[in-house]
């Protein structure tokens, strides 16, 4: 029964939503209670566009519990375009092999399988090839 | 004896370790009773009034918190001061950090830093899980990610970065296979070569089965005190603790400005060094933490032995090997002893001084005067330097 | 000035405590930094050089192991040393105590305890079989025995043992909820009287409702330096940690000779207050740990307050209260303030100091000079004591 | 998966074996590395007659996980006829009410409810009413 804990995390989870510093205008996911360039408190909220480029990326064949049914997949550190890098899983992914550079945008999905179970909140954000994005 | 040595020096004046593998038959309390046994024998009777317990899972794998409690109960200790410390796959490090200011403070004699961790009271998919503990939950574990996928990221992105042959990172664990070999202790005693490293099956891409030290089970113990404390009559050498430090980074590696380097463990050598009077090139030999290759090469690039980028190179030509010019893993490392958790730092510890004392037995390296160790856990979140010297 | 302070002396130089109670909307990380922004606050500046993190069962209710790093990274202090601290329900406790050692030692400047414990994250059930994780797991835990029904087993043989009258031990409860009243920062501040004891629901046989104070969400923290080492004006009195310890008994009940008797209590008590140069009887007031109220009575005759069996009295004709003899539990205890969890030992801490200081509020004892502190986990399986004293 | 632990203790869980001190001659329950007594080590089997008395009890309203379906159960400390004290919880009590000193038997029982999900042994020692024994 991880209700709570889900709920408080829903913002980040299903909209992408962290901070922007009003001291120093950094942009900063996940929320953090001090910003990570000038040290101040910043509770700011931030929508970010959910757009980025794959930053690395690997491809798990030996699962925790919980996320067995999905083997093999994908978990990658994306650049988002406003600076922060963030972990996440791919999806959509199709024949298309992953690569460094990749462009990718957010998407809502499912992450684990036996969230039910334990009353825990499992769609969350995945990445997927943004195909019409310009590489830069 | 060396100049240096002052009467208020804190030494290592016992050490005991199980081997390290699948202890079925053994739980948390009788390998960690194995470990107390022999170091307090090895340090010729010392009992300690103090224990520090590093341990990374038992809480999750066990059901059992309080380790400090159990285990001084355990020993026939109950009464002395005793808890548990937790750095993830440090925590037997830190364990050791703290039983050394425990030391210096001068209000604890003799105390005892032991590491233990059970991982075969559960099975498989519940162990990566319960490892992953060890990264940010909310935001790296929940996606799925393992300290051992983290690893893979980074792995990635290094040789994207600085454009290195893949069958490169191989050298790491066909050295460490190569040590243990002669380590009676460890878990895995059979060569491996290029060709075998090629075809392993793959885990969590680019990492195959043989960059990642195997989580087992295991327990190691180090008695510190200060030198005046000791009885005159010891059997064997000392190992002064120089410098001894610990450090941390960010936790999630998206959090950090540059994931390829290493900062804690940069730091942590750095301030061990620093307190020892030494540079990290002064050491004979380096007890790095090879718990996957990846880390490997990105602690010699942290601790300054190699530029970034290059610490992958130190692999290929010989000089980390027990005949070259900076030895490391020496008996094995995590890869070829195992990784037993939250007591591998303190595996790592004794190794090194086994080396100092000239008890390595087939991997004895030649005289060696000091070493570094470095313990990490998970990407370097923590990091722990201990500076050892021996005296003679 | 008090004439034997020295500028070598360690001190409690900040302190910050969060209210307690059920912060469904605050994670684990949120609590711990508005405990550590209120001690940085309060100590005019002072950023930690090392921090030590106690806490009970973040690993298995958050699923969030690695918290020395977890909070140093979110303060924004990622570098420094930070371990997490395990001893069940006095892990706080055990890190004030290391961090104390860790001050003395001179390798650490400016060391902060901190306490943290989320209980919100789950409910019901599994919180209590996750608290069962300080219990021995296959001899305790396993037969469906939790650490509130441990203390019931020794109220039934305390009443049996004695002859004590049953009410009686609603004089704790009582007494705790009435200071809680004067403590904006207490979970429960409704007075409580001895009808509503007598009525209220059993939870583990004889120990009902208002015997047991609630595990609940909260953090607390405190900044320990070197006098010599701080700023001369700081904006409150110093606290003077004249004592330290921490002692263990066997875990289990049933492994104890005598169970009613919590000899790690006795210890820790004794050596601290060996430190401090004083007896026990020698302090102005005494936090003590009302867990259960089968513990405020062990934990007075441990301490040498009453003899065995008779610190029930104790709380039968007022010296425990505010205007008492020995005040206790003067913000509340464990069962006014709530329990939570690792953090509980920091929280009595904190409340010693704002009495020392003079900073108590409605509920202030009239200049104290020197407070007991004692911390317990389980059935006293770990004891902590501090003994602290003003420095004006 | 916990079958590895609980196969460690099926004697001790089944049958009551703990260890009886080489040096010392005392009987040791749970079984432990060092001996109690004398401090030395203790590794020598010792079948335990499984009578003892009731030293403490508690009857449990409010459970942990996994021990929801037996509410409320009564758990006790019992002195066994040899010396050692045992945690255990109490069946088969009928309507008599427990008290400290009533003489009581091991027997066999189902312990945890969850047991079978979770792959652990679930079986272990109770005490009963031992309606024939002597009080001493
Ligand atoms: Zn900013
Ligand atoms: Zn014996």
């Amino acid at each position: 029964m991880e209700i709570s804990r889900h709920w408080r995390l829903k913002k980040q989870r299903y909209s992408l939503i962290g901070e922007v510093c009003p001291h120093c205008d950094a942009k900063i996911f996940p929320p953090r209670d001090v910003c990570p360039e000038c040290g101040q408190e910043a509770r700011s909220e931030f929508a970010f566009s959910g757009r980025g480029q794959v930053y690395s990326h690997t491809t798990i064949y030996d699962a925790p519990a919980g996320y067995e049914n999905n083997l093999p997949y994908t978990v990658a550190l994306i650049k988002l375009d406003e600076g922060p890098i963030v972990t996440a899983q791919l999806t959509d992914l199709g024949a298309q092999p992953v690569e460094i550079g990749m462009p990718v945008e957010m998407v809502t999905r499912r992450i684990r399988e036996d969230g039910d179970e334990r009353g825990m909140l499992v769609y969350g954000y995945k990445f997927r090839p943004a195909w019409n994005a310009p590489i830069k | 004896m060396n100049d240096a040595v002052k009467n208020t020096d804190i030494v290592i004046a016992g050490i005991g370790q199980t081997p390290v593998g699948e202890h079925w038959q053994l739980s948390l309390k009788n390998l960690a009773y194995l470990a107390y046994k022999a170091a307090v024998q090895d340090s010729g009777g010392l009992k300690p009034d103090a224990l520090y317990v590093g341990n990374m899972l038992a809480p999750v794998l066990s059901h059992q918190a309080h380790l400090g409690v159990l285990l001084a109960d355990d020993f026939g200790l109950a009464g002395i001061e005793a808890a548990a410390v937790e750095a993830g796959n440090a925590g037997g490090a830190a364990a050791l950090r703290l039983a050394y200011l425990a030391v210096a403070s001068g209000c604890v004699n003799i105390a005892m830093a032991l590491g233990v961790e059970k991982f075969t009271d559960q099975v498989g998919p519940n162990v990566e899980a319960a490892a992953s503990v060890i990264l940010d939950s909310d935001y790296e574990a929940a996606m799925g990610l393992t300290p051992n996928a983290q690893a893979a990221l980074l792995l990635r992105r290094y040789l994207y970065e600085y454009q290195v042959p893949r069958p490169a990172f191989g050298a790491f664990p066909i050295l460490a296979h190569n040590n243990a070999a002669g380590n009676p202790q460890a878990m895995y005693r059979n060569l491996i070569n290029a060709e075998s490293y090629a075809q392993a099956g793959m885990v969590c891409d680019p990492l195959n089965l043989f960059d990642i030290a195997p989580w087992a089970d295991g327990a190691a113990a180090v008695i510190v005190a200060r030198r005046d404390s000791l009885p005159a009559a010891l059997p064997h050498p000392l190992a002064r603790i120089s410098g001894a430090s610990l450090a941390t980074d960010r936790l999630a590696l998206h959090d950090r400005p540059n994931p390829l380097f290493l900062r804690a463990a940069q730091k942590s050598v750095e301030r061990a060094c620093r307190q020892a009077g030494i540079l990290p090139q002064d050491v004979d030999f380096f007890e790095l933490c090879d718990s996957t290759s990846t880390y490997a090469a990105l602690s010699l690039e942290a601790a300054g032995f190699a530029a970034p980028g290059q610490g992958w190179r130190m692999a290929q030509d010989g000089q980390l090997a027990l005949d070259g010019k900076l030895p490391v893993c020496t008996l094995g490392g995590f890869k070829g002893r195992g990784n037993p958790g939250g007591a591998a730092g303190l595996y790592q510890v004794v190794e090194a001084v086994l080396q100092l004392r000239g008890e390595a037995g087939k991997n004895q390296l030649p005289h060696p005067q000091r070493a570094l160790v470095q313990s990490l856990s998970g990407a370097a979140a923590t990091a722990v330097a201990h500076v050892l010297e021996v005296i003679h």
